[in-house]
């Protein structure tokens, strides 16, 4: 897995790769974490486009950040859900409780 | 009827690092039994959730510790016919597994972990824990594309 | 200076549709030693390369037949300090191999086949021969890539 | 490996996709040398885009499929060639003996 961030006017764009499983989602879990609970960036945006793998470990991750983000009163937005992000999202019944977006303009618009 | 031919058997480490290679192996695998693009990446989750459990439960996270994964074409009877299926097997030498912690959790409860056993069971026909000679084992079946039974069957 | 921790052994039948589900694996795990993306098609390769002539030669084409491959991270001695490889070993309980089978053949003359064994050399840093307790034994060391000696040392 | 033939006047255009090894390996080969032997068309094409993994199997049904065009005096040309084909003809030392063009345009110029 990879993760690199962008940050924009309040707020922070990751663009995560790669496969998200036990062995890589603690690298996924402490950036975002720290984002949230430590800048308290506003608005944290995940572009999930670049994801080939993500198992419940990674669903785990994205729950404890959208978790952090209502602590702290931040927006928590997922965008780029490919077929297979999608398919794990929907078994874990958990979409519905994501902000999801079709693309990164939607994501960052006002 | 109770035909079962040996595919692969795979002998890994407790190491998370591990999981991917036998998603690799299995994603393979799963392709030239003649899975589905969406089949496959289930049942990949479904073994990779297993191993999960095991490296994170069995062996509370402790490396290197053994772990098997055997995988089996069988025939499972069916109505009189074998309907043809993929059988995989994983074994540990862990902590013997608690069958009542095993209950699963309300989804609608938010909050991280208490995916994996419903992964497994969404993904999987047939999912059925033991014990035995010491070691832990986990016997997952996948029915064959081609021989699902007609749906409202 | 002689360490080795087994990082996955496989167990498989003669079957040339079980190819694919070694290079999954070998492909996984290749990428997670840190192999480039071209070094991993090579390391594939190779193996693939060796199971085939394992299935062709050893078990001239026949099915079912038992093969294995140990995949190891090891460490060879080199000038005082001991430098990283991935080490792979091939058994099968075929037809004896015949050393002098295995001298190659001038690529120049353009004719089908004789090239497994060349690709083999070209994307293993050692391969290595040879017959214990009935069984073939192909040894393979790639070197990981961090680890490679300077160019010209 | 996947393998469906276009016909046009007087070529044929084998789009071919997957995994040529040795299980695959004989469906390449047989409908070139039905092609080339039997219907003996003047022109045979091999478009290896989508080809995700060849081996020295591959490599020998090409091989094949060039000595048996030079048998019948047609034109034999491959295009498409991505990285992984071309590490493995480079590798074999036999991209020089093959016609290689870099697209379908070029390979059917009259
Ligand atoms: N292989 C196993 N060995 C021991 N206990 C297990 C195993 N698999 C699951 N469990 C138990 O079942 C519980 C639920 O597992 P799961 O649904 O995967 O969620 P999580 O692992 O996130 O807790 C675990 O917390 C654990 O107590
Ligand atoms: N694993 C093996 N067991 C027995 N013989 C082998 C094995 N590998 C290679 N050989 C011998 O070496 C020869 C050259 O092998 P190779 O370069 O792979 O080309 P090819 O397999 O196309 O002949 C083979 O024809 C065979 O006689």
């Amino acid at each position: 897995m990879q993760i690199s961030a962008r940050h924009l006017d309040k707020m922070t764009v990751f663009d995560i790769s790669g496969d998200i499983d036990l062995s890589t989602s603690p690298e996924l879990r402490k950036p975002l974490l720290h984002e949230l609970r430590e800048l308290r960036t506003p608005r944290v945006i995940l572009n999930l486009r670049a994801v080939r793998y993500i198992d419940s470990s990674g669903v785990a991750s994205l729950v404890e950040g959208l978790k952090a983000s209502r602590d702290v009163g931040s927006r928590f937005i997922l965008f780029g859900l490919n077929t297979t992000v999608r398919e794990v999202l929907q078994l874990s019944k958990l979409v519905r409780i994501f902000e999801i977006c079709e693309n990164e303009e939607q994501a960052v618009a006002p | 009827m109770d035909r079962r031919s040996l595919l692969l058997r795979m002998e890994l480490r407790s190491n998370p690092e591990t999981l991917c290679v036998v998603r690799g192996a299995l994603g393979q695998l799963a392709e030239r039994l003649g899975f589905s693009e969406s089949e496959c990446r289930a049942v990949v989750l479904g073994v990779d959730e297993a191993l999960t459990n095991i490296i994170r439960h069995a062996y509370a996270g402790q490396p290197e510790q053994p772990i098997e994964v055997w995988f089996h074409r069988i025939q499972v009877p069916s109505r009189g016919a074998g309907i043809e299926a993929l059988e995989i097997i994983l074994l540990d030498q862990g902590k013997k597994l608690d069958e009542a912690k095993l209950s699963g959790r309300a989804l609608e409860d938010v909050r991280p972990g208490g995916l994996g056993l419903h992964f497994i069971r969404e993904t999987m026909d047939e999912v059925e824990f033991s014990h035995t000679d010491g070691r832990n084992q986990l016997r997952l079946v996948k029915i064959l594309p081609a021989q699902k039974p007609p749906a409202g069957s």
